[in-house]
């Protein structure tokens, strides 16, 4: 079997994810990878549609920001953002989305915005936090609007905890059937987590994470130790199949050829 | 209207305490205009932007700023904004009041600024924390269907700078490339500045008025200065410095090593045309590696109706 | 989506009962739509549309309509639409329920449909009638200082029908000129139908992405007709028959002479092509008279950065 | 004194009142001429803002309608609707717009609507109309908006009502001072009447119109007989100055050559 990297096991998987989709809203680094080779493999009608209001690039070179003019030049569609947050992704355009994270909860709930703080309380927390994070960004409408939302992040005990310092972007609420679209929510909220050392889903009626495949190597006892709660695991949990031969060489020959995302061993 | 140099337009158009919008999402970030807002030493500036980029961690780190308003914060492929992230985890060099939105949230407060209306509906924010702490989201229900939508107010301010690719002596400005959310904040602020790479002839804008995004009635200043988004790109015109991007993430993690920075590239260099001399002098392949190759629009026939 | 006959994409996707919007705000209006949906005599429409014009004047006149939504009933520059005054204020062929806004009202529940919101708020109908004969026009307050404004719901025709330059086979539509509400209209629609005057390959779309108003993903069905548009007319291809609008106004006076016309120029034909031989036959200067001459945009420089 | 036409003078009349206005909002026939000349007297920064989204226009011909491409090729900007309703007007651009009436009454309240009618009651005459005039189209935001708006009709007995049977735009409303701010109005309202036979203008404190100026050879007694409430009328009532030489050499051989709009003695 070839060698692979965490973040190849990373993008192989959350390409294959995408098998049958149709429109993908994308980031850059991972996820724009992982559509790409989605691209070339189970989705080859996938259309990615950047947060900067690009439709249907064909960037010449690897992106380093979703802002890079690459994106721009022979695209199908280049649209201002009223455009793209009004009629794009509220208008109910968007089928899957890939999110990052800080922190996620047990129901898919996701925090990107502080971290900790000195003050008491929560409102205290946020103005005066130990770290400042990026925020939102389209983060908490994507987690509203997209049909699907995939969430790719390491696994860490920080990153996996009980309680997020802040809700961001909101995934399951508190897992209360029907919960999201009692609050007029349009999408089904996570559907996937993507990790370096296991996948997680979510279940259909408490809306909780649970461990679905662990990558090769780990066992389910490793993953929970990682994690700030008492994780469920599927029956008949599975080994995450790893990269193919195929795989590999198209992320490393065409999609990302100079490492800049995949090489570090991220 | 008046075509000015940069140098002017801000002295005569942005004053200390003003609530100031450089915009351009991810692009045409106008680093020439903040630069001399730098040199000139305004102070108390509420800075609005949904992406404060590398543009308002130097303007923090210079001490313009009381307060920011975004949505979100970053260095675009790279990682944090360090000297944001001091400002507000530590005070240095002073303390920063936030005010946060979500990128649609700054959108609406724009468009709502443009439109003159007192509120501008969204469906987002549900489920989120971002009202517990931001009493400018609220909620209100539709007279329709009982419906529930958050609303945001509208967002004007005092002066707005925004960089382009071309206009012409009258400041009708056409852009290509990334729209990000420049044609609302020109709408909405008191006063414009718009900073182009080419002023070209009326004829130009002209031929082609469905690219035009901004009308000359909006602006009051037209400032050309070639490179004026540098290390931030000008479609069609230069790329994005990115190693510029990846040195800043170095270079701000330490507080004495951005002042450094500031008093060389910064205080140190008289306006736009210095700093590109000093450029091109560390890095005599500028032009050459950022640079695009050429890829022209299809031209499309208005026709002539006389 | 497909690329079809005229013929074929308004039998699959208009039905008897659709809410049907053929818009184009006074240019690219669609009359080889309307044409063939008076041939494959579609009932009970309703029609919505800001400026209804000739065209929803003729299928009223076909008797394809049971209810109109608009905000200006007139034949530009020539005076009153005869057909909708005749359905209006004697029930001629059929009666026709009308729903009326102010354009800015209209406008606004495209958008609100487009955009999936609950409401579109816009500074209208204060001191004005309109609220009292529309129970679709409503007032809300603001909850940041207390201002009232007009909130109208969204608009989501069954159909729409846009009339544009040029589109590549994926339906990635471009469209210069003006550009209405066509955007707002394909958005706000459960199905769109583009009607063309050229189907160019996917390279002329990708040299220009700006200039894309409407995805592919949008479209249902890509039709190719040139001249789709006539006796109205697209930007850069064919002017406006301002004869033949003249000459509706005569026409359309009197019930007769309507439904002759009807049987001569739309029953009596099979398609746009045949309309268009037995126009030109009548007016063999047709082209000439209507081609505009040559305006070309200046193109821009999008850049290869790769 | 050379020969005109009531056009003519309707024309020369509302010219003059744009001397150094910037932005005018504008439909086709007389009020476009009027602008036009403007534009080659008393206001030559004047800005012609069409409907139809079309900003800087310099037409090569008469336009036929605000939809006419000749007012596209060669503008300095085209925008779509939304732009245009929302950010010109709403946004407080636009000084003065000429708007049209088939009724309008002493404060200068418009209709455009609909006239008499079979059924009894307000909302029966709507749905029953005796005549279906063409509605709202923007005049309804218009006369909210604009900060000035100037009315251009003929002068009849039909036209300037007691009471209006609908009312499509609003002007003073009842005249009650400060009313317009009260509904959240920004634009002045009505400040000019031009007709054939006279000029018209608005008290400031009682939103009235009265009789500002009668064109040559008519009676102020002449005008109360077409007007169908009693008239006040200025004090040192004056007579409107007819179109001097240049001003007709630039209507007849520069914007209406053909005399589309002015020759035919309307």
């Amino acid at each position: 079997m070839t060698e692979y990297t965490p973040a190849e096991m990373m993008i192989t998987s959350s390409a294959r994810a995408l098998a049958g989709e149709r429109v993908v809203f994308v980031g850059v680094g991972l996820p724009n990878i992982a559509c790409n080779l989605a691209r070339h493999t189970v989705a080859p009608d996938l259309e990615l549609v950047y947060e900067s209001g690009v439709f249907g690039s064909r960037p010449a070179r690897l992106p380093l920001s979703i802002g890079d003019p690459t994106l721009v030049s022979g695209a199908t569609l280049v649209c201002g953002m009223p455009d793209l947050f009004m009629y794009y992704l509220q208008g109910g355009r968007i089928e899957v989305a890939f999110l990052g994270a800080a922190q996620i909860d047990r129901f898919g709930n996701i925090n990107t915005t502080v971290i900790g703080g000195r003050s008491p309380g929560f409102v205290g927390r946020y103005e005066q936090p130990k770290v400042r994070l990026p925020g939102s960004g389209g983060a908490c409408e994507i987690a509203i609007h997209a049909q699907k939302v995939f969430v790719i992040m390491r696994l860490s005990p920080r990153g996996f905890v009980d309680q997020i310092d802040f809700c961001t972007s909101a995934g399951h609420l508190d897992g209360e059937p029907g919960g999201r679209a009692a609050l007029g929510m349009p999408g089904a909220g996570p559907q996937l987590v993507v990790t370096d050392k296991a996948i997680f889903r979510f279940a259909r009626d408490t809306g909780e994470m649970y461990l679905s495949s662990v990558h090769p190597g780990i066992t389910a006892e490793e993953v929970q130790a990682q994690v700030g709660w008492p994780l469920k695991v599927a029956d008949g949990l599975k080994t995450t199949v790893p990269p193919t031969v195929e795989e590999l060489r198209l992320i490393r020959e065409e999609l990302d050829p100079e490492g800049a995302y995949t090489g570090k061993g991220e | 209207m008046k075509i000015a140099t940069l140098h002017d337009a801000i002295a005569d158009h942005v004053h200390d305490g003003d609530m100031l919008a450089i915009e351009g999402f991810t692009a045409f970030i106008c680093f020439a205009a903040a630069h001399e807002i730098i040199r000139q030493g305004r102070r108390d500036l509420v800075l609005v932007r949904m992406t404060p980029d590398l543009i308002y961690d130097q303007m923090i780190a210079a001490g313009c700023a009381r307060k920011m308003v975004f949505s979100y914060l970053g260095n675009p492929g790279v990682g944090s904004l360090h000297c944001v992230r001091r400002a507000v985890e530590k005070g240095i060099p002073r303390p920063l009041e936030v005010e946060e939105y979500s990128h649609f949230g700054m959108v609406s407060r724009y468009m709502a600024g443009a439109a003159d209306l007192p509120f501008f509906p969204l469906r987002s924010y549900m489920g989120a924390d971002q009202p517990k702490v931001n009493p400018h989201i609220q909620f209100v229900e539709s007279p329709f269907e009982g419906d529930v939508v958050a609303v945001v107010p509208p967002l004007n301010p005092d002066v707005a700078i925004i960089h382009a690719q071309r206009a012409d002596p009258s400041g009708d400005t056409q852009i290509w490339g990334l729209l990000g959310v420049q044609k609302e904040v020109a709408f909405a602020a008191k006063r414009v500045i718009v900073v182009v790479e080419e002023i070209v002839d009326e004829s130009v804008i002209r031929s082609d008025p469905n690219r035009t995004v901004i009308p000359g009635l909006l602006v009051d200043a037209l400032v050309h200065e070639p490179w004026g988004a540098h290390p931030s790109y000008a479609q069609g015109y230069y790329d994005r410095d990115n190693q510029f991007y990846l040195e800043w993430d170095r270079i701000s993690r330490d507080e004495a090593e951005t002042q450094a920075w500031l008093d060389e590239w910064v205080y140190g260099v008289e306006d736009r045309a210095s700093y590109l001399r000093k450029l091109e002098g560390q890095d005599p392949t500028l032009q050459q590696r950022l640079a695009p190759g050429e890829a022209l629009s299809q031209p499309v026939n208005y026709g002539i109706y006389g």
